[in-house]
């Protein structure tokens, strides 16, 4: 039981039980707990930094018949950039929440997101992840439906429907999968696995929940209600971890387990859905009149962005180019976590404060709070694609694998997706430079201001600066690509 | 001749299948979940028929323990998409 | 020492030209003059000084050629500097005429004494743009004609920079003395003949020169047809290599053109009722010859040294005499109906005509003798054309005087320093030539009788009226282009940008329709389609 | 890492530091901002000076810092970007005091001197930039410091405008982006050599490349206002003098022009642009704009759109210095690149004081204004013969060299006459100005006119700046050929790029 896998999802699960039963001090069992569980996922890096990807058998019981806990780098910076999310989100949340009624009801389901993204991230087999995406799923709805109005239970009922959907045809998959190879593991799975129908099909089931389930544009219809409506910590996980946790899993299967079964033409086609996605999210985002609505729909169109590696990652030859572009996925991926969640946390605390989020209104905003202001801008850099930070060198090896692999078609869309995003980011910014007081009083450094600081910070500058080493990280201990 | 494992799988397929369109033609939320359901027991009925492993041999408990934990979670989430519902209705009634 | 004495020339009157910004120390504003005049004695033939450091690196020098334009520039910038500094008039006495003032013959003196193309540019510059100052009155007329002025200095000075870079770039050095003939490129004379025959007023590029002489105040214009027109003259000797073969052409050319100058200025100028038109047209009549003259010594380069040298002469008796005839006309206004300042004025004329015992004549006489063949007839239309324009000068501003009063001292306008004016008569009489160098010629004599006789016989139309109308009005030609009105449109339509339209108008609808509608059916079908499309790729797409 | 390799990120710092610590203090503390301001620019400053006697003597200033697989973090000091370092660092010095004066008693100080600080650092990130990609951030940064000064009035003016700039700007941002990328795709990492990069590496496609210097050159025009892509600056211009002052002066203008001059020297290598024939092509981009400018200038009655067209205008001298080959061109482009700078700012200087002190916006309102503020006029004056390239103002230098490097290739013949087009219209549109300002009468009572106070026309941080500069503009000219002029820097560039 020394193994901090085991830690990082047994700490969130207790912490949960114990909110539960005692909600009078839920905050400071949250915060302590999930600082807890990141210096665990921190260990957990450092592990599989210095002695490469790591396995944990529960109860010694081998695989195919027990449960594996695995971390590879991928899961383990995932890991990580899910715990620092949750952490400074749980910072937030604690000033966020003012309603008792609502806290207690927040921090067992909260603490129970949690433990179902670390499960998640470090699950070895498939029906492993299917569990875990369930319980994610049915966390994440109820925490949307917290916000207790019309348009929140809507979503989150649509939410919850559609995502049962989307995991029963994983189920369906899995089924599959286990009908042709008696096996769940995903190592060994990846030893066995054939181009041959069932996998095909196998795979193709999967798939399509998982695109249900990670929003991929035109099934990202359920995203925006749901995102927009949660309360602002709820947004804020579920549009950096909760989307990214499935599209996590795609990645494991199409690029690690069944790479042998991706054609190029269902590589080529996940990416036509990505750019779709790029293009239509910006547009919406651009069109949008809510801030949180925009920050949804950018959510929408940064995972197009990860799509569109698919193709790229698959069109590359072996070797360093490839595993350039991988860790650029990675690295795009992690600086969208940051830089959305900031983005949300902050859309949270505009509207605390003018007590609305309508972008036409937000006119006077950068005066009464310049430093949401600011944060806002930060992330909107991040998912601009701007330096410093970490999506400007993401997108830069984007462009570079998009020349490399001859795909040059996607390099029209990265740039429309750039300018869209760029105009929807100084849309916002440039009403909240308007004159006018309509954000009422004067807040600077504010308690919740911090965290989303914070996270901004990451995407911007700790991603941008120092993406050196997740290179070295990703490249050399990555458990399939290259590995 | 077919076997009664594919059979049974096809089955499975086909209740699957008539749910799934359940669940994309109704608007009614309480038939969408009951269409649910009704997949989801498609689905377990397929791993049950996995599980089949002629007469001489006991089946395969793996997707037995699948089915049974899959089970827990359909019926969670019934729970709690009835708990959401019954909450909408209050509100729309207030 | 001597070569900071040289230095300070140019350099005293920059910065007197801040110094007299102020109310206070107008009165030292002729000080720099002085200065010059002094230097112009004092300091020895082949002075020079070089500073690397300074624009591209500049070499000023004081050579013989320097020191007469020295000398005489000095001379009037030093009687007009006298008058601005105790004028009453609104025009002139204020602080920014008198600073432009001062820097106008900051350039001046400062072409005068370089050594090198680049500090001839920059003083050639710093007067023709200074100078826009001293024309400009609060009168609508001025402020036109101090615009013409400009235009066309600008053009000069282009035509001047592309030719110091065609100069430089086949030289490879900025120093007048590596100029050579040899690489003289064709395009280069061609546009310091344009430069500097702006300056000048050839024909064609005259229209500035009468627009100006009679808008401006007249202490401006004594000063900008003495010393500052003479510089045209000095850039050409110090540009080109005469003497040389290889300009030939260019000769050829500039002595048509002088002697249309000279033909068609003498005539404007008979057809002028006003005195100062007349001395304007009568100064592109004179530069038409010393055009000419240039063109002949271009031609025929064996002659080259002895025509510039009476050509310098001549020069710079016209430089004295017509800026002194300008400021007495300036008297006259001041002054009106005095009897003492219409004798000084016809004083000078004579001289300018070339009665004997002048220095007009002393001028002639030495021209005559380096001008060999048909050409010396032009000398001989020139003496003519001069003894019918002065008698028509003459004749007004006597009608002017005999018109008016004499008016005892105005206090508006009295002068103090006026019969500080006197001091020019000797030096108009004289200069460029010793007292006792003066002769008598019976040939000139004669064309003076006849000038006389021509004249009383044209007198009697020549007068009638006051104003001249049309195509004769100071500035001819350029009457008729304003006529075409070619003037640029003020008002074009804003083209650009065209792009903020496409991005600003984001549309303000509700994502209603998106977001929180519940059937499924839709996307659920689309689901589909796209679970199909997976399965095809990975089964039959197998490319 | 001795003081030397050091030297590029304490110069990167001196402002950056300061600029975040202004945002954290208090609108009140007046004081303490305007210490860390200048504390900022002078140190920086005094790094500068160390870095000029380094780069002169050839001393190895680099430092490095890895990003990721062939992308690094490169800045260095060679002799041009220490000519544009140090244009923006004296620059920087005398726009924060005219901005001190200029934003006295406005709201969002903290805000815009944050900002201010940041725009500059950007601006000697790119200058110290020792690669494409560097340079590539730095160019993204800069454009992400100057949105919030554009946008800093919060008018629907100002921030139409800045959205627009920012449309332009990162729009050629991306095209930028995406050349450097592509560049780095076929050619591995692009950093700046003396002579050409390119130019060494004879395998390489050269139709690819000349797509690529298309795009860079599209991505860097729109900075720098090459002609169908300089819709932004005059919309800029709703900015506060201050910014409108460093924008045309150094910051974005500059960096555009800049950005050019680097992708043909140091990138491809002058020769082989022009054997690849791109030459011609970046020429005629810039001679037409030099004209269009010049004759868009000429219709515009608000004073900062005359002067902003007249940016468009000026700043395509050194893209056309550029384009002709030749060391005497390249001095002239170089050189230009300070000369315009220090003129420019020296104008929106003066435009800034009379629209603060008098409320004169228009050129039209300008009857008299010499004899309200001589000091202030006179700066301008100088600046506009500068312009107009009258001797000894600094202009006539480049202008100068421009021509002798056209004189120098045969085929750059064209350029002359451009030249001279360009000037005379420079005078067409700027001599009325002078003529009213100090010829004419003022005929009414002035717009909106601040009462007195002290011994000068207008306080005196405001009065000082456009004073200095202009001087600064008069003695560059004036000593071009004295040691560590600027056109002695841009001959030694020229000497080390051939």
């Amino acid at each position: 039981m020394n193994n901090p896998m085991v830690w990082v999802i047994m700490l969130p699960l207790l912490a949960s039980l114990i909110t539960l039963a005692w909600p009078r001090r839920a905050h400071w069992i949250g915060l302590l707990f999930s600082v807890i569980t990141l210096a665990f996922s921190m260990v957990l890096v450092y592990q599989v930094f210095n002695g490469g990807p790591q396995t944990h058998e529960l109860g010694n019981w081998n695989a195919g018949l027990g449960i594996a806990l695995r971390a590879d780098a991928l899961s383990a910076s995932l890991l990580v950039m899910a715990m620092l999310v949750f952490t400074a989100t749980t910072f937030y949340a604690d000033a966020y929440f003012s309603d008792v009624n609502k806290r207690m009801r927040f921090w067992p389901l909260w603490l129970m997101l949690s433990t179902a993204i670390n499960a998640l991230l470090l699950s070895g087999d498939l029906f492993n992840l299917y569990v875990t995406l369930e319980l994610l799923g049915l966390s994440a709805v109820a925490l949307t439906a917290l916000s207790d109005n019309r348009a929140a239970l809507q979503a989150s009922i649509r939410y919850l429907s559609i995502g049962l959907l989307g995991s029963l045809v994983f189920l369906a998959g899995v089924a599959l999968i286990y009908t042709g190879y008696g096996i769940l593991d995903l190592e060994l799975l990846a030893q066995r696995i054939q181009a041959e129908p069932l996998a095909q099909v196998a795979l193709t089931l999967m798939s399509a929940g998982l695109i249900i389930k990670s929003a991929l544009f035109p099934m990202h219809f359920w995203l925006p209600a749901a995102h927009a409506s949660a309360p602002a910590p709820v947004s804020a996980a579920l549009s950096a971890l909760v989307v990214k946790v499935s599209l996590y899993i795609i990645l494991r299967l199409w690029i690690d387990v069944f790479d042998v079964v991706i054609t190029p033409a269902s590589a080529l086609l996940i990416g036509i859905l990505g750019a779709a996605a790029v293009i239509w999210g910006s547009w919406q985002a651009l069109r949008a009149e809510r801030l949180k609505l925009l920050a949804a729909y950018s959510t929408v169109a940064q995972l197009g962005y990860l799509f569109i590696f698919i193709p790229l990652i698959t069109g590359l030859p072996e070797g360093q180019l490839r595993e350039t572009a991988f860790t650029a996925l990675v690295l795009l991926a992690l600086t969208h976590g940051f830089a959305k969640s900031a983005l949300f946390l902050s859309a949270g605390v505009v509207q605390h404060r003018a007590g609305h989020d309508r972008i036409a209104d937000l006119a006077g905003t950068s005066r009464a709070l310049p430093l949401t202001t600011f944060i806002i801008a930060l992330s909107g850099v991040a998912l601009i694609g701007l330096p410093p930070s970490g999506s400007f060198i993401a997108k830069w090896q984007l462009l570079a694998a998009s020349i490399h692999s001859a795909q040059w078609w996607w390099i029209p869309v990265v740039a429309t997706g750039s300018i869209l995003a760029a105009a929807y980011t100084f849309r916002v910014l440039g009403h909240a430079f308007g004159p006018g007081d309509s954000a009422g009083k004067v807040l600077n450094w504010g308690r919740e201001e911090i965290p989303a600081l914070t996270l901004a910070l990451f995407a911007t500058v700790v991603l941008g600066l120092g993406s050196a080493g997740l290179w070295d990280f990703i490249s050399n201990n990555s458990q399939f690509i290259g590995g | 001749m077919i076997s009664e494992q594919l059979l049974f799988a096809l089955c499975g397929i086909g209740i699957f299948s008539i749910g799934l369109r359940a669940t994309l033609i109704h608007q009614q939320l309480l038939s969408r979940l009951l269409a649910l359901n009704v997949c989801g027991a498609g689905v377990f009925l397929i791993f049950i028929a996995i599980a089949y492993r002629g007469e001489t041999q006991i089946a395969d408990p793996v997707p037995h323990a699948l089915v049974l934990t899959g089970i827990v979670v359909a019926v969670s989430a019934m729970a709690m998409a009835l708990a959401l519902r019954h909450k909408l209705k209050d509100l729309n009634d207030e | 020492m001597q070569a900071l004495l040289l230095t300070s020339i140019p350099l005293i009157p920059m910065l007197m030209a801040f110094i007299c910004l102020s109310d206070h120390w107008r009165r030292l504003l002729p000080l720099p003059a002085l200065f010059a005049l002094m230097m112009a004695f004092y300091v020895p033939i082949g002075t020079e000084v070089t500073i690397p450091w300074l624009l591209m690196g500049v070499s000023w020098q004081l050579d013989a050629v320097g020191q007469t334009f020295l000398l005489f520039s000095a001379v009037i910038w030093l009687i007009a500097g006298i008058y601005v500094a105790w004028h009453h008039d609104q025009n002139i006495n204020r602080p920014i005429y008198r600073c432009l003032f001062l820097l106008a013959m900051c350039g001046n003196l400062l072409l005068i004494i370089a050594a090198d193309l680049s500090s001839f540019y920059l003083g050639f510059a710093l007067m023709g743009l200074s100078s826009y100052g001293l024309i400009i009155k609060s009168s609508q007329l001025s402020r036109r004609a101090s615009r013409v002025y400009l235009a066309f200095t600008l053009v000069g000075e282009l035509a001047l920079f592309v030719a110091m870079l065609l100069i430089f770039s086949s030289n490879g050095s900025l120093l007048f003395s590596d100029i050579h003939a040899q690489n003289f490129s064709q395009t280069a004379a061609g546009l310091l003949l344009l430069g500097f025959g702006i300056k000048l007023a050839l024909p064609g590029l005259h229209p500035w020169l009468p627009l100006t002489y009679t808008a401006a105040p007249l202490i401006s214009v004594a000063v900008l047809s003495g010393p500052m027109m003479k510089a045209g003259l000095l850039g050409w000797l110090r540009f080109l290599p005469g003497g040389n073969a290889g300009l030939e052409n260019w000769g050829i050319l500039l002595m048509v053109l002088g002697f249309i100058g000279l033909v068609f200025g003498s005539l404007w100028a008979l057809l002028q009722k006003r005195p100062a038109a007349v001395l304007a047209y009568s100064s592109v009549a004179k530069m038409g010859l010393i055009s000419a003259l240039f063109g002949y010594g271009l031609a025929h380069p064996e002659h080259y040294a002895a025509v510039t040298a009476a050509l310098i002469l001549f020069a710079m008796h016209h430089l004295v005499v017509k800026a002194s005839l300008f400021l007495a006309l300036e008297n006259m206004r001041l002054q009106p109906g005095q009897l003492r300042w219409l004798m000084g004025a016809i004083v000078v004329a004579f001289s300018l005509i070339g009665l004997p015992f002048s220095a007009g004549l002393a001028a002639k006489l030495e021209l005559q003798e380096v001008v060999t063949g048909d050409f010396n007839k032009i000398l001989l239309v020139s003496g003519l054309t001069g003894i019918l324009m002065m008698g028509h000068f003459i004749i007004l501003i006597h009608r002017q005087w005999s018109k008016t009063r004499p008016q005892t001292a105005n206090v508006d306008t009295f002068i103090p320093v006026l019969p500080i004016w006197w001091l020019l008569v000797p030096v108009a009489w004289f200069a460029p030539f010793l007292p006792w160098a003066m002769n008598f010629d019976t040939k000139s004599l004669l064309i003076i009788i006849v000038g006389i006789f021509i004249l009383v016989g044209l007198q009697s139309f020549l007068s009638r009226g006051t104003r001249t109308s049309g195509l004769f009005r100071p500035g001819d030609v350029f009457h008729l282009i304003t006529r075409l009105r070619l003037t640029y449109p003020l008002h074009w339509k804003d083209l650009n940008p065209l792009l903020p339209s496409l991005i600003s108008p984001i549309a303000k609808q509700d994502n209603k329709t998106d977001s929180v509608s519940t059937s499924m059916l839709q996307p659920g079908l689309v689901w589909l389609v796209l679970l199909g499309l997976l399965l095809t790729s990975f089964l039959y797409l197998n490319f | 890492m001795n003081l030397f390799n050091s030297l590029p990120l304490l110069i990167l710092l001196s402002s950056l530091l300061p600029g975040l610590a202004i945002f954290l203090l208090k609108e009140e503390s007046h004081g303490l901002r305007t210490l860390l301001n200048l504390l900022g620019a002078v140190t920086k400053l005094l790094f500068v000076a160390i870095m000029i006697w380094g780069v002169f003597h050839e001393r190895d200033i680099e430092m490095r810092w890895a990003l990721g697989p062939g992308l690094e973090l490169v800045l260095q000091a060679d002799a041009l970007s220490v000519l544009f370092v140090t244009l923006s660092t004296i620059l920087w010095l005398v726009t924060t005091i005219y901005a001190i004066g200029y934003l006295e008693n406005t709201p969002h100080r903290s805000r815009f001197f944050g900002f201010f600080s940041l725009c500059v650092t950007a601006t000697v990130g790119l200058a110290l930039s020792g690669n494409l990609f560097t340079f590539v951030i730095f160019y993204e940064l800069l454009t992400l410091a100057t949105y919030p000064l554009v946008a800093h009035k919060g008018s629907p003016m100002a921030v139409r405008g800045a959205r627009i700039y920012l449309a332009y700007t990162l729009g050629g941002g991306i095209l930028l982006l995406i050349g450097a990328v592509w560049l780095h795709t076929i050619a591995g990492p692009i950093e700046f050599t003396q002579g050409g990069l390119l130019s060494q590496l004879p395998h390489l496609d050269p139709n690819a490349l000349r797509w690529i210097f298309l795009l860079l050159i599209i991505g860097l025009g729109v900075k720098a206002a090459l002609f169908p892509l300089h819709g932004w600056l005059p919309q800029a211009m709703v900015a506060p003098a201050p910014v409108s002052a460093l924008l045309h002066a150094v910051a974005v203008v500059k960096a555009g022009a800049f950005g050019i001059v680097r992708v043909v020297y140091d990138v491809y290598g002058v020769e082989f642009s022009a054997s690849l024939n791109l030459l011609p092509f970046l020429g005629a981009m810039a001679a037409f704009t030099i004209i269009y400018g010049s004759v868009k200038a000429l219709s515009q009655d608000h004073l900062k759109r005359r002067l902003a067209y007249s940016t468009i205008s000026q700043v395509s001298y050194i893209a056309l210095g550029t384009a002709i080959v030749g060391p005497l061109a390249t001095i002239g482009g170089v050189v230009h690149l300070v000369h315009q700078g220090v003129m420019k700012i020296t104008l929106f200087f003066a435009a800034g004081n009379y629209a603060e002190n008098l409320g004169v916006h228009r050129v039209s309102e300008m009857d008299g204004i010499g004899k309200r503020m001589p000091a202030t006029t006179l700066a301008f004056s100088i600046a506009v013969l500068g312009m107009i390239g009258i001797p000894p103002v600094a202009g006539f230098i480049s202008k100068w060299y421009l021509g002798l490097g056209a004189l120098q290739t045969g085929d750059g013949i064209w350029v002359i006459p451009v030249l001279l087009i360009s000037s005379l219209l420079n005078a067409a549109y700027f001599l009325p100005i002078l003529y009213r300002a100090w010829f004419k009468r003022a005929v009414t009572a002035w717009p909106e006119e601040k009462p007195k106070t002290g011994r000068w026309e207008m306080p005196g941080a405001l009065m000082w700046p456009p004073v200095i500069t202009a001087s600064l503009a008069l003695i560059i000219g004036l000593f071009a050929a004295a040691p560590y002029s600027p056109l002695e820097w841009a001959s030694l560039i020229a000497e080390r790029e051939y």
